[in-house]
């Protein structure tokens, strides 16, 4: 294995302790829940609570977006693993500010029912929370409610989380983080496998030249396995995809994310973002703003994903809002 | 008519046990199940839960039966997250609830307590069968095992049924498509291969079952 | 090869016609020499021209340093390997303000061949250009002025960079650079080997677990390989080295950087740090700010690097220097 | 002395050509070398060099040998960076002046463009002899190019002593522990490597010995 690690079974909590020691004025775990990332100022008064989440392994992802106009918190999983139940309630105990609190994350089976099962014991407790499951994963599935969320994440959270800043109640936060979702497409190509600390071993075998379009973010299988094309060809594959998906037409906006898995020169990722930028000019679409490095990582991972999301003025203006998280600072 | 078959606080502390070593000794083989359709962590997620229990273990041994498997599905809850997490800490939470508090069962209750975990394991996942999950698994071999002790049978024959229907069970989501769980977004690139969740609820099942052979 | 990319002979300029495609709102090429990346902003009036560079391969370095308070431009090699001397010189010709330039730079006798060609075509016509040479790596030599530049880049770079934007006149702007260098100490740890674009197969060839303690960015060999060992007592191995090289005591502030080489998943870095940071508070150091990500890379090499920079008032405020360049915002 | 043998532009450009052709062959094996005591591009370096050249090769062909060489030069400089940029490009870009703008040299004359190339690579790169860089081919190929000269040989036992004494230079980088360039921070761990630089240096004479053989 090609990683520098411990014991794997504490990897969570020595990651989670050495982000907080690092990052210590935007964030602290919650004293009697080491697995909730909370932000110094949360609960903000009046604000509605923004609550993102997942396995680990996806760093930034989660944590790294918790903090100043963005995520409240972050309840954080074992290894490509929804958290449990008790994180997920203690989140919005923590961060609830008397407006309600919203769960943004990925849609996945064992997510949902973690997830479910806090907001369950939150609405107990007379706090309401609403769940936005993100489904940007084109290639996961023809029907939407099952896609998987994958880097369109980071979209949604920001959307959110901008609105919630703005004031908004918890609806208006609902509708904005559906909004980003639905306007939000993704498709990733995978070119091997991440490292699992606790095996020790790659994730699945791969052979070093080959490529499979439509990986999950956890590795999951995706639809094609073939020889590694030019990146210009893949780009161009990926892009037949989102563009008729977002149905994106001259004179269109979008955001672009261009992501690494884990594993993928940043130099990659630029020859990437240079071929979608020249499509998106042929067809007349406009980018807005352009994200380009590890957003929604799969450890060590080598692979990359495109993520368009098309823009109107209100998105643009929450994409746009400050934001001054660890991961994800904008002025 | 189950009466003479009792199985004691002994029993289910030496399974739960049993089942820890199995989380450990299974760990890389249940992952390498979920490499090929889920997301590699399968055994990962029960090792993760079982040591935690094991650590938990010693605390617990004066608790009755229902309290015992209460906290270890509490902690498998709040230990594993994922699918596995709410499903086995539902299926263990559940498992404890027809022992009513007492110190040991006869037969007859504790094949209530697996009907009550399976079901726990249902109404969670909302699964049924075919969907390619731990369910093509429980439910026929509860339902092998309620037949059994329907028709009169012997403890250990009646649980043999049973777990040769899990087996059965088991062996029955290799050509399936999934409905549910991961291997949901795969379509027909999941056939051929063996659900990890199905594959662990065997091994669970046979652990009851080679304790038990050791006490009637 | 796990990487996506088109003609490996094109790369450098794929990746450039990219990066200014995404980021064109900050940075631009040079119209006459598409190997200068310049600042949208420079020259800037009565600025000191600030100009890094060097092979390409380690972004986001050089190229996503050029921006808002921080580097004017950045000379782009091919992949591991110095500018030429022209685009060196035309760097100078696009950035300087009359109050001449610096070159920041790894000490690299390569690009100390070409930057220096460079600098004499700018002397040629009366415009001066300083170079400071960092040599950060501190395994790389016992002599101090034979060490390898390697993460320490980036502190060096934000320094002379915030003291450019102060104001200062050449030599005040070379007087920081200096100062941020000498104390400045990295150590790195390689994992594995990038692939290379070109040959399409790794740059050299180590086991997976096998580490190797001071490897260079390029890949240069370090001084001892073995067996990978935890985390912790790679990190202790590491500031062994950096503490006593920094002269560093109780009461004594540092900034921290832990850098992935490429292929590093966060979470590791994360880990990683905990143990400085945990190293450091016994010693009684303070962390005034903690950098972890992919500053400096080898492509898609495994590995880490830590970096301390020993800090007094004067380089906690250049450190703290507000900056918006697409690869390092700070408020 | 050497006034029969001429050397003309034709001959030039075809070594040129032959050049390109060998920083393709080689390219893997020299980068090979530079990955064991450097940094992984040597032959990749020349490659990239020598395709720009062979891209504007046709529009130098009125060229003569000064401008011609001149051109190769500044390419390398301009478009190879690193090490060998500076260095081979100032090899080339001197080599052309003792042809004083000419269309032809003697042999005389073109051992003054070799020891004119040489001597630019000394004092860009300050190496001396056994710093074990490209100076350990070049310096003593060229002194027993010089000697042969002076001793009044043929020029092609002149040029076979200059190509063997590179030869024997380049292998003595082996076992040198370096003084300059990457492998300069190896030290002890550099022996037992040839120097990349050295072979390509050897590689070059090489190439301009075997295109004499055709000719005289
Ligand atoms: N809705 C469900 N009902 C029953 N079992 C399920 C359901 N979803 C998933 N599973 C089971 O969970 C197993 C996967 O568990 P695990 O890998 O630990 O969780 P995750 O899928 O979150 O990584 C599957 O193999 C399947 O048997
Ligand atoms: N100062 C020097 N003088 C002469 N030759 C040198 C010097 N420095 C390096 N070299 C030569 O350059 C070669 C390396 O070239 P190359 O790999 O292309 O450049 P870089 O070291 O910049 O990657 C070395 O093998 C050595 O022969
Ligand atoms: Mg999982
Ligand atoms: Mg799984
Ligand atoms: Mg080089
Ligand atoms: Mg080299």
């Amino acid at each position: 294995m090609r990683r520098l690690i411990n014991d794997p079974y504490e990897i969570v909590e020595e990651m989670l302790d050495g982000y907080c020691r690092a990052f210590g004025d935007h964030v602290k775990l919650l004293e009697h829940d080491g697995r909730v990332v909370v932000s110094k100022n949360a609960p903000k008064k009046d604000k509605v609570g923004v609550i993102v989440g997942g396995g680990s392994g996806h760093e930034p992802l989660f944590l790294g977006y918790v903090g100043e106009g963005f995520a409240d918190a972050a309840v954080i999983g074992n290894i490509n693993t929804s958290p449990s139940p008790e994180p997920c309630y203690n989140s919005v105990k923590a961060v609830d500010a008397g407006k309600g609190c919203i769960y943004l994350y990925g849609n996945y089976a064992g997510d949902v029912m973690n997830f479910d099962i806090g907001a369950e014991m939150a609405a107990e407790e007379g706090i309401r929370v609403e769940t936005v499951l993100i489904t940007d994963d084109v290639i996961s599935s023809k029907n939407v409610a099952d896609r998987r969320g994958i880097a369109g994440d980071f979209f949604v959270f920001k959307a959110a989380a901008a609105k919630a800043e703005e004031g908004s109640d918890l609806d208006g936060v609902v509708a904005a983080a559906k909004k980003a979702n639905e306007n939000c497409a993704t498709m990733g190509v995978a070119l091997g496998a991440a490292e699992h600390p606790t095996t020790g071993s790659e994730m699945f075998e791969m052979e070093s030249g080959d490529m499979e379009i439509g990986m999950g973010i956890h590795g999951e299988p995706g639809v094609r396995r073939g020889k590694t094309e030019p990146a210009d060809a893949v780009v161009t594959e990926i892009m037949d995809v989102l563009v008729p998906e977002l149905k994106l037409a001259k004179g269109d906006e979008v955001c672009v994310l261009v992501n690494s898995l884990g594993a993928t020169p940043m130099m990659d990722l630029f020859v990437a973002f240079r071929k979608v930028s020249m499509i998106l000019e042929e067809k007349g679409v406009t980018v807005h703003k352009t994200f380009i490095g590890t957003y929604a990582s799969t450890m060590n991972m080598p692979g990359t994903s495109v993520t368009l999301l098309k823009v109107d003025d209100e998105l643009k203006k929450l994409i746009d809002y400050p934001t001054n998280a660890p991961y994800f600072i904008q002025k | 008519m189950y009466k003479n078959y009792i199985l004691d606080k002994d029993y289910f502390i030496q399974v739960v046990k049993d089942l820890a070593v199995m989380a450990e000794v299974e760990r890389d083989y249940l992952t390498k199940l979920d490499s090929l359709i889920g997301d590699s962590d399968h055994g990962i997620n029960l090792s993760i839960g079982f040591r935690e229990v094991t650590k938990k273990l010693p605390e617990w041994e004066n608790e009755n039966i229902t309290a015992f498997f209460k906290k270890v599905g509490m902690t498998l809850l709040g230990k594993v997250g994922g699918a596995a997490g709410p499903l086995y800490g539902g299926f263990f939470m559940k498992l404890g609830e027809p022992a009513n508090n007492k110190e040991e069962v006869d037969f007859g209750e504790f094949c209530n307590m697996i009907k009550n975990g399976v079901e726990a394991v249902e109404s969670r996942g909302k699964a049924i069968i075919a969907d390619k999950t731990m369910v093509d698994t429980f439910r026929p071999a509860l339902d092998a095992l309620m037949a059994a002790v329907e028709a009169g049978q012997q403890p250990l024959d009646a649980f043999d049924k049973c777990v040769k229907a899990g087996e059965i069970g088991r062996d029955s989501t290799i050509p399936l498509i999934a409905k549910k769980g991961r291997a949901l977004r795969l379509g027909e690139r999941a056939i051929g291969h063996m659900d990890p969740g199905s594959a662990s609820s065997y091994m669970i099942l046979n652990i009851f079952y080679e304790n038990m052979k050791k006490r009637f």
